[in-house]
């Protein structure tokens, strides 16, 4: 571990990292390495963190998920028993977090968790600043039936499969059923398999006149899908819209513009937004990282939960779990994309953004709400419709009936 | 066919894709007979050894074995019925012991069950040193199969082929590769055998054939040219031609 | 392949189990928690590479399909502890299914309700699933590269199959067990971990006494027969089709139980259990250990993925170049996996590399023919 | 009918990316019996080989010649991959002929340290590495016989090899200044752009057809063809043939097995290569593209009749046809108005995961009629 | 008369198990000579030795005067010298005409697609004429081992190492064999290195050399050839 070095430290606290450094996810969650040591690197800078009077130097253990399930579950054992870390920040697919969820539940250990993500879930041991649903699908869907040069066309669900996409699209559904519009197919691509050929068919068939495609593919199935229905004239000048929920900045580099303009996406956080915070950070992490990155939306959430806990221990006064827990709901901060608070259910009050993906690899804005609520249990979803997660009210705690 | 026979085949035919490798054999053999097959190379001797083990199926035609028809049964059910055989180049387990090897031939039953919780049993011991003796391997008990030379192979084979008590024995060319003493020590083995039990020897050696003083058939093109004892087949002037040749010119 | 049975002399087999007691009874107070948990877990993979060494080592199928095993066996555990905690949850079924809006159990949950019908369900379910996929590969005679490639395809089915079914079994995310109830203790908790640790450690041993049992001797023998000369063996009466089915199933059922043993000590079991890689790494652990020598299998499985769990928490990318090139080292230069080698002359080439002599055997039957040549 | 070609179109699509993925394999595994899970690495690296081509044909000096770039990256990647695949077999596989299951572990090995490698080392310097590899492992045998037969060959190769490092370091090094992204290594996944007369679709019998697509099957074809005439105009089909089936046989009758083995599994290689280009046209190119295919592959050529040419031709047309009928729920289309509970469970199955059980499943049901695939090994051999 | 192939203390091992002992033999060119021996004295492995299959231990082996110890078998066999294995090894997936063809490799330009096959094979095995498309895995033993002697001849060999090549074969065409090999040895002036059980065949040959325990223990004109000796050497 290590990091800054300004200034003299009375003390040391070591943190856990654990994300896949190895396997398929590496490509995606070393990036959220990079700004958590980033982030760290800036706290103690700034003189790190300050309990009781005393200042301390933030080290961390960095370990391996491998993106396996079972590993994650290992490796945060290792790191509660083994290295006694107060914190873990790690985590992308929501079936890392589900393996890693028991055993912090059942050692009442801490993680924080910084994807966007199905929800459907509010553990008191987790601590979660990626957008639910109600933070990102469902106002983009409202878009574009509403909005979009698609407007009022038809949908058709796009994913790979695991929870993720399954969930999200059930909500979906649910709300264009609401919104009077119609889901004429839906179809799941097993992870690790780039044969879209079937897929792009049953598109055709769908929506012969174009639509509305909602994608949530994984990483690199994207690429295929991208470039096979370019080629098989599934574009925006013919009619066919994609709204994407896991394709940001960096996504969008690795894919090429050339295949992605035209098309869009829902985040929290774009490195187009216009702000110096969010400047800022898009600059310090270039200036760290290399100029060719890029800080995108899980990057972003991944900044803000290091900084949340920072400012909760030292409200805490004290690196113990429960104090920290108690005291972090509540905190607010200056985040890139603008003011977040942490809610009383773990999860992020944060603002949504629709973009256009551009020629340049960049969105333009085109929407903007204020901040959204988040919704622990989905309002749309048949099983979770009426429940809500309060952990400061032990009457309420993990899901109450509103 | 009559009731005294181990075995009948009736009108054997094979092909293989079309070409006639037995053609309407038929071949009767008597309880402890000791019956000498010969015959040109590809007449269709190993092809008939094939038919009766199941290792090959007939086109047409009937294998009855002790009353029974052998036709679609199953290699191991038939060895089970009592047809044991020695392969034309030998056939062995070389990675398991000249002994282990014995023991997988001398052990009844053979099922599953019998192997995994029951030990050798004795007699079935001495067996096994008895045969080692005969076939002069014993030095080599525990040497592994596989590092025999051409000879020692032929020999434990033929002890593995007598270990399994088959009241038929189907003998392909056990002496090739023998040394002409070597050749006569397995013509009385073999010849000692037959009585209890019946034994088909095939090969192309004809002192040891003549050493079997039995009847002998001649196969040509997968039919039986004539059968005799070896006086009348070596005069006999269709074979001289097909087969046997005159030396020296 | 020519492999060889290799027999151990006394001396190593004894040597091995002083050392395998005195670690497991050492190791609960040596090791914290955690290494305990992942030794524990190790041993329950010893287990299944038993299994691969039976029907590998001695009968040469080389399966790519004992994932499929060893997952069942975890799932059957996993449903009993999911059912027996679900209480507090929406119409008293697991949690997961309301993610899905699933209200009702589905039926072949229910048995699971049982703790005597899971304890056998765990070995018998996948012995039975292996012996069917067995007899129906082996009655057509498949052999050698096309049965493996064939496990690999079954295996594949089923992670395709478990991973889609969200609704029946939770698809991708699998099932957790840390924080179900058992005896009205928490699975995760330490005092249940110390237990399941004694639990796969006599099993452990149980299980290599029973394979121990059942290659010894002629039954052995035979599967080794099958995999040098299968026709041989059916002329010599024997049906192989029912030795392979018996041994492959058993490997099914030890698969199974390893299975169970980890998944309760590993926190969840997911259809990454049932991913290619996996079930290739359990036969590597075999090949490292030693094919045909059943010691080998354990400690391999145990070795290979304690060094995986150090190197990657060191330094996770070069893992895979240290695995990759202890493969490649083993195959080329152990052929015979590291007991194999000790066995064989392996130490005393190494020695006599330093100049040190070794004795050479004379002509195999030297005396044999001065006896004989004197009789004559 | 419409429908019917519509989905012919589609099957040979997705089968021809299964078929060119695999003949490289039928010939390794086909006629070598060597079972290399490593050949999805090796696509792996015709994939990247194509990525560097068309970073470097983005220099100004290549510019111009930009549209070109992917035809010249096909006879790049079989080149680096048939280079990699002789180290391989000159280093490794040459020790286990005869035991195939060895040599799935080993290669095995291999594939986890390729994947690795390009993880963990800057494209520039990889590519540094092949072109040392191609230089040190070619120039000797170009040295003219005298040499060769001279007592101190070996100091000619050492040299040779020292040579070859250079040239190696020095290439790396340009490229990684010239070409920024090629600079540092990265677990990130990249994109190869097909040039634009590559892109689109052209018109077919009246149906849209993706000109990538075509280029793959023009490719598949190609090599297919090429293969054919290899292995039975040319002397070396027999050649190879028995030297799998008799090694030491076929030394004593004085055939080289050494060189047999390297050019087969060369060419073998290379043609994994290839198929690196044609998959690198389809998705995106990264340390596990090869991973996805390489099961496929095995599928495709034991459901052909181990080394059966035309078996694999088949095999993979008929999963990539099957795969379109039940993935796209075409039967369904074809015949609207089937009985309920038949239509219910092809639209279980018509989703592209539940098609995936689907097809293995009926591998697995195809081999319990046809052990041994599409056209077996028939004679007496067989059983012994 | 010069040396066509010249062995000097020659040592060979199995693992660690020594078989040839000091071997000393040598062949001239237009000689057939014999080498008789129990099983397991050490003849195949003498002959292995000579084509290349083992590596010595010690000792030298000299073709035409050229010492051909470092040479691998395929080399040897390029060299003029060619090989019947004990058991055939037949090339068992490839047709008949492939597997002669094969035979043709060790000439000098090795096999092409276009080169014809020489006919005095057939008027030697008749039976090979019939069954050319056959494979050669599907022929019967005899049939087989008549394949290998044919694929050996067609290599128009200097050396001609037969082990017990008349193993499995009708007799009148063991005679036809022994006939061709002395003819050929007559015309072309090769030589013959043996190895029989057959006594027949043995007083074919003009030298002999008994083996024992992996060493030579007599040797000479196969005319004086004793019964003493053959009772020595060749009895259990
Ligand atoms: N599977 C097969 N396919 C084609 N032809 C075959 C097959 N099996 C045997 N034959 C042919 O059938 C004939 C008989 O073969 P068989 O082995 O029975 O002869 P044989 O009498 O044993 O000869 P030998 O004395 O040389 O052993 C041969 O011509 C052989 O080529
Ligand atoms: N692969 C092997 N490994 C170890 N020992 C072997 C091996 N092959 C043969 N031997 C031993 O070497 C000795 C000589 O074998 P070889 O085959 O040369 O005998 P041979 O003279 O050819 O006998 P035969 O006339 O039966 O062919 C025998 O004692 C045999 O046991
Ligand atoms: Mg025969
Ligand atoms: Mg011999």
């Amino acid at each position: 571990g290590g990091g800054g070095t300004s200034g003299s430290f009375d003390d040391t606290v070591t943190v856990g990292i654990l994300h896949s450094l190895s396997g398929t996810m590496a490509i995606s969650e070393s990036t959220l390495v990079d700004t958590e040591k980033m982030a760290i690197e800036e706290i103690n800078a700034a003189g790190g963190v300050k309990v009781g009077g005393k200042s301390y130097k933030i080290e961390y253990i960095v370990e391996d998920g491998a993106s396996d399930w079972p590993t994650f579950a290992e490796k945060s054992k290792k790191l509660i028993d083994q290295d006694g870390v107060p914190v873990v920040f790690g985590g992308w697919t929501s079936a890392s977090r589900k393996a890693m969820l028991p055993v912090y539940e059942s050692k009442d250990a801490f993680l924080y968790y910084p994807i966007q993500y199905e929800a459907q879930e509010c553990s008191n041991n987790i601590f979660y600043t990626g957008a639910t649903p109600n933070q990102q699908s469902e106002p983009a869907t409202d878009f574009m039936y509403k909005r979009s040069p698609a407007a009022g066309g038809d949908f058709f669900l796009v994913g790979s499969d695991y929870v993720f996409p399954r969930t999200s699209n059930t909500i979906t559904k649910a709300q264009v059923k609401q919104l009077g519009g119609k889901v004429v197919g839906e179809d799941y691509l097993p992870l690790g398999n780039t044969e879209v050929a079937p897929i792009i068919s049953k598109i055709k068939k769908a929506l012969p006149e174009g639509g509305i495609i909602i994608n949530t593919l994984n990483g690199d199935q994207n690429v295929a899908f991208f470039k096979q229905i370019q080629d098989a004239g599934i574009t925006p000048s013919s009619g066919y819209y994609v709204m994407n929920y896991s394709i940001a900045e960096e996504e969008i580099s690795t894919i090429g513009p050339e295949f992605l303009e035209g098309h869009y996406g829902a985040w929290n956080y774009m490195m187009s937004i216009d702000t110096p915070a969010s400047k800022k950070f898009a600059k310090s992490f270039k200036k760290r990282w290399g100029a060719d990155r890029v800080v995108a939306d899980p990057q972003e959430s991944a900044y803000n939960m290091v900084y949340l806990w920072k400012q909760a221990v030292e409200d805490a006064g004290t690196f113990d779990d429960n104090a920290v827990r108690e005291a972090l709901v509540g905190q607010k901060f200056d985040a890139p994309q603008g003011p977040v608070e942490v809610m009383p259910n773990h999860h992020l009050s944060q603002t949504v953004r629709i973009g256009e993906i551009n020629a340049e690899g960049g969105f333009t804005i085109l929407e903007e709400t204020g901040v959204v609520l988040p919704q622990a249990w989905n309002q749309k979803h048949p099983s979770s419709k009426g429940f809500a997660c309060d952990w400061t009210d032990p009457s309420k705690g993990e899901k109450y009936k509103l | 066919m009559n009731n005294k026979d181990l075995l009948n085949l009736i009108d054997i035919t094979v092909s293989f894709e079309g070409f006639l490798a037995l053609n309407k054999l038929n071949l009767n053999l008597k309880k402890g007979e000791l019956r000498a097959v010969i015959g040109p190379n590809g007449a269709g001797k190993t092809t008939f050894l094939d038919v009766i083990t199941g290792k090959v199926k007939p086109t047409n035609g009937e294998v009855i074995f002790k009353g029974k028809s052998l036709v679609g049964k199953k290699e191991h059910k038939i060895a089970r019925l009592g047809v044991g055989r020695k392969f034309q180049s030998p056939r062995i387990f070389e990675n398991l012991t000249v002994k282990e090897n014995l023991e997988i031939s001398v052990t009844t039953p053979k099922s599953p069950l019998n192997l995994i919780n029951k030990s050798i049993k004795d007699e079935q011991l001495n067996e096994i040193y008895r045969l080692m003796k005969i076939v002069n391997l014993a030095q080599k008990v525990d040497s592994k199969a596989g590092s025999l030379s051409h000879g020692q192979k032929q020999w434990l084979e033929i002890a593995m082929l007598v270990g399994q008590k088959p009241d038929l024995m189907l003998v392909d060319e056990p002496v090739a590769g023998l040394t002409d003493e070597e050749t006569d020590l397995t013509a009385d083995l073999l010849k000692s055998l037959s009585g209890e039990n019946t034994v088909v020897v095939i090969d192309h050696d004809m002192e040891f054939i003549r050493r079997l003083d039995s009847n002998v058939s001649v196969l040509n093109q997968g039919t039986v040219l004539c059968e005799g004892t070896m006086e009348t087949i070596q005069k006999d002037k269709k074979v001289i031609d097909v087969y046997l040749g005159r030396p020296g010119d | 392949m020519s492999l060889r049975k290799i027999k151990f002399d006394k001396k190593i087999v004894l040597s091995f189990w002083i050392i395998l007691i005195a670690l497991i009874i050492a190791a609960p107070t040596l090791l914290p928690v955690f290494r305990l948990n992942l030794l524990g877990r190790y041993l329950s993979l010893s287990i299944v590479a038993l299994g691969v060494d039976l029907i590998w080592g001695y009968t040469g199928l080389l399966s790519l399909g004992q994932g499929i095993f060893f997952a069942l066996g975890g799932y059957c555990a996993a449903m009993y502890l999911q059912i027996t905690s679900s209480s507090e949850f929406p119409n008293n079924i697991p949690e997961f299914f309301a993610l899905y809006g699933v209200e009702k159990l589905p039926f072949f949950w229910e048995p699971f309700r049982s703790p005597v019908f899971t304890l056998l369900a765990i070995w018998v379910i996948p012995a039975l699933v292996a012996g069917l996929i067995g007899f129906l590969v082996f009655r057509n005679r498949i052999k050698g590269v096309y049965f493996s490639i064939l496990t690999q395809a079954s295996l594949l089915v089923f992670f395709n199959f478990f991973n889609g079914q969200q609704k029946l079994i939770n698809g991708t995310n699998g099932l957790k067990t840390d924080v179900t109830q058992l005896f009205g203790q928490m699975v995760g908790s330490e005092s249940m971990q110390r237990i399941f640790f004694w639990i796969t450690a006599i099993l452990v041993i149980a299980a290599w006494f029973f394979a121990k049992w059942v290659v010894k001797g002629r039954f052995g023998n035979i599967l080794i027969g099958i995999r040098d000369d299968e026709p041989r063996v059916r002329f010599t009466g024997y049906n192989p089709v029912i030795f392979k089915t018996i041994i492959f199933s058993i490997a099914g059922g030890l698969a199974g139980i390893s299975g169970a043993l980890y998944t309760v000590q590993s926190g969840i079991v997911s259809p990454q259990f049932m991913t290619v890689p996996f079930s290739i790494e359990m036969v590597i652990w075999v090949a490292v250990g030693g094919r045909g020598t059943l010691l080998g299998a354990i400690l391999g499985a145990v070795f290979i993925n304690y060094a995986k769990s150090l190197v990657s928490e060191a330094l996770p990318a070069s893992w895979m170049f240290i695995q990759g090139g202890l493969f490649i080292l083993v195959v080329t230069a152990l052929p015979e996996g590291v007991l194999g080698w000790i066995q064989g002359d392996g130490p005393r080439n190494l020695l006599q590399r330093f100049g040190l002599k070794r004795k050479i055997e004379t002509y195999p039957s030297l005396e044999v023919n001065n006896k004989e040549g004197n009789n004559e | 009918m419409e429908l019917l070609l519509d989905s012919l179109f589609n099957g040979i699509a997705i089968g021809s990316v299964l078929l060119v993925a695999a003949l490289g394999l039928a010939i390794v595994f086909g006629l070598m019996g060597v079972i290399n899970l490593a050949h999805g690495e090796l696509m792996m690296l015709g994939a990247y080989t194509t990525y560097v081509t068309q970073l470097i044909f983005k220099l100004p000096i290549l510019k111009p010649f930009y549209n070109s770039y992917i035809i010249v990256s096909i006879f790049l990647a079989f080149i680096v991959s048939g280079v990699v695949g002789i180290l391989l077999e000159k280093t490794i596989i040459r020790k286990l002929y005869g035991s195939p299951l060895e040599t799935l572990l080993a290669t095995w090995g291999v594939s986890l340290i390729l994947q690795q490698f390009v993880r963990s080392v800057p494209l520039a310097y990889g590519t540094g590495l092949v072109i040392s590899l191609i230089i040190g492992l070619f120039l000797p045998a170009s040295f003219p016989s005298k040499i060769k037969e001279s007592i101190n060959f070996k100091y000619f190769k050492f040299s040779s090899w020292i040579f070859a490092a250079l040239t190696g370091v020095l290439t790396g090094s340009l490229i990684s200044s010239s070409v920024s992204k090629l600079s540092r290594a990265s677990a990130r996944n990249v994109d190869v752009t097909a040039p634009s007369w590559m892109r689109g679709q052209v018109e077919i019998i009246g149906t849209a057809f993706p000109k990538t697509r075509l280029m793959i099957i023009i490719i598949t074809l190609i090599s297919v063809i090429a293969i054919t005439l290899f292995l039975n105009q040319s002397a070396w089909g027999m050649r190879i043939r028995a030297v799998t089936q008799n090694r030491q046989m076929s030394d004593c009758l004085g055939i080289s097995t050494e060189k047999v083995d390297i050019i087969t599994f060369g060419i073998g290689s290379g043609l994994a290569g290839v198929a690196g280009v044609a998959v690198s046209l389809l998705g995106s190119v990264g340390p596990n593209v090869g991973g996805n295919y390489i099961v496929g592959c095995f599928m495709v050529v034991v459901l052909g009749g181990v080394g059966n040419l035309l078996g694999t031709v088949l095999a993979s047309f008929g999963i990539g046809i099957m795969t379109d009928l039940i993935g796209a729920g075409r039967l369904l289309s074809i015949w609207p108005d089937m009985p309920l509970p038949l239509s219910n469970t092809i639209n279980f199955f018509a989703t592209t995961s539940m098609a995936r059980v689907m097809i293995f499943a009926l591998i697995v049901i195809f081999l319990q009629f046809k052990p041994t695939g599409l056209f077996p090994q028939k004679g007496r051999m067989v059983e012994n | 008369m010069e040396n066509l192939l010249e062995i000097k203390s020659l040592n060979t091992y199995y693992g660690e198990s020594h078989i040839l002992r000091d071997v000393d033999l040598n062949v001239k060119s237009g000689e057939m000579v014999c080498l008789i021996g129990r099983n397991g004295v050490g003849k195949t492995t003498l002959l292995k030795s000579l084509i290349g299959l083992l590596r010595q231990k010690k000792g030298d082996i000299y073709l035409i005067g050229e010492n051909i110890n470092r040479k691998a078998p395929h080399q040897r066999a390029r060299k003029g010298m060619a090989y019947v294995p004990q058991g055939r090894e037949i090339i068992p997936y490839l047709t008949v005409e492939e597997n002669l063809m094969l035979g043709m490799e060790s000439l000098p330009g090795g096999l092409s697609m276009n080169k014809k096959i020489d006919t005095f094979i057939y008027d030697l095995f008749p039976i090979l004429k019939d069954f050319l498309q056959r494979k050669g895995g599907d022929l019967s033993g005899g049939q087989q081992q008549q394949l290998a002697i044919a694929r050996a001849l067609l290599g128009k060999p200097q050396l001609l190492l037969l082990d017990e090549p008349t193993e499995g074969i009708q007799p009148n065409i063991v005679l036809d064999i022994e006939n061709a090999i002395n003819q050929i040895i007559r015309d072309t002036g090769i030589g013959v290195l043996l190895v029989e059980q057959h006594l027949h065949f043995v007083r074919q040959a003009n030298r002999y050399y008994a083996m024992q325990r992996g060493g030579i223990v007599a040797s000479g004109n196969t005319s004086e050839l004793s019964q003493a000796v053959i009772d020595k050497f060749l009895s259990v």
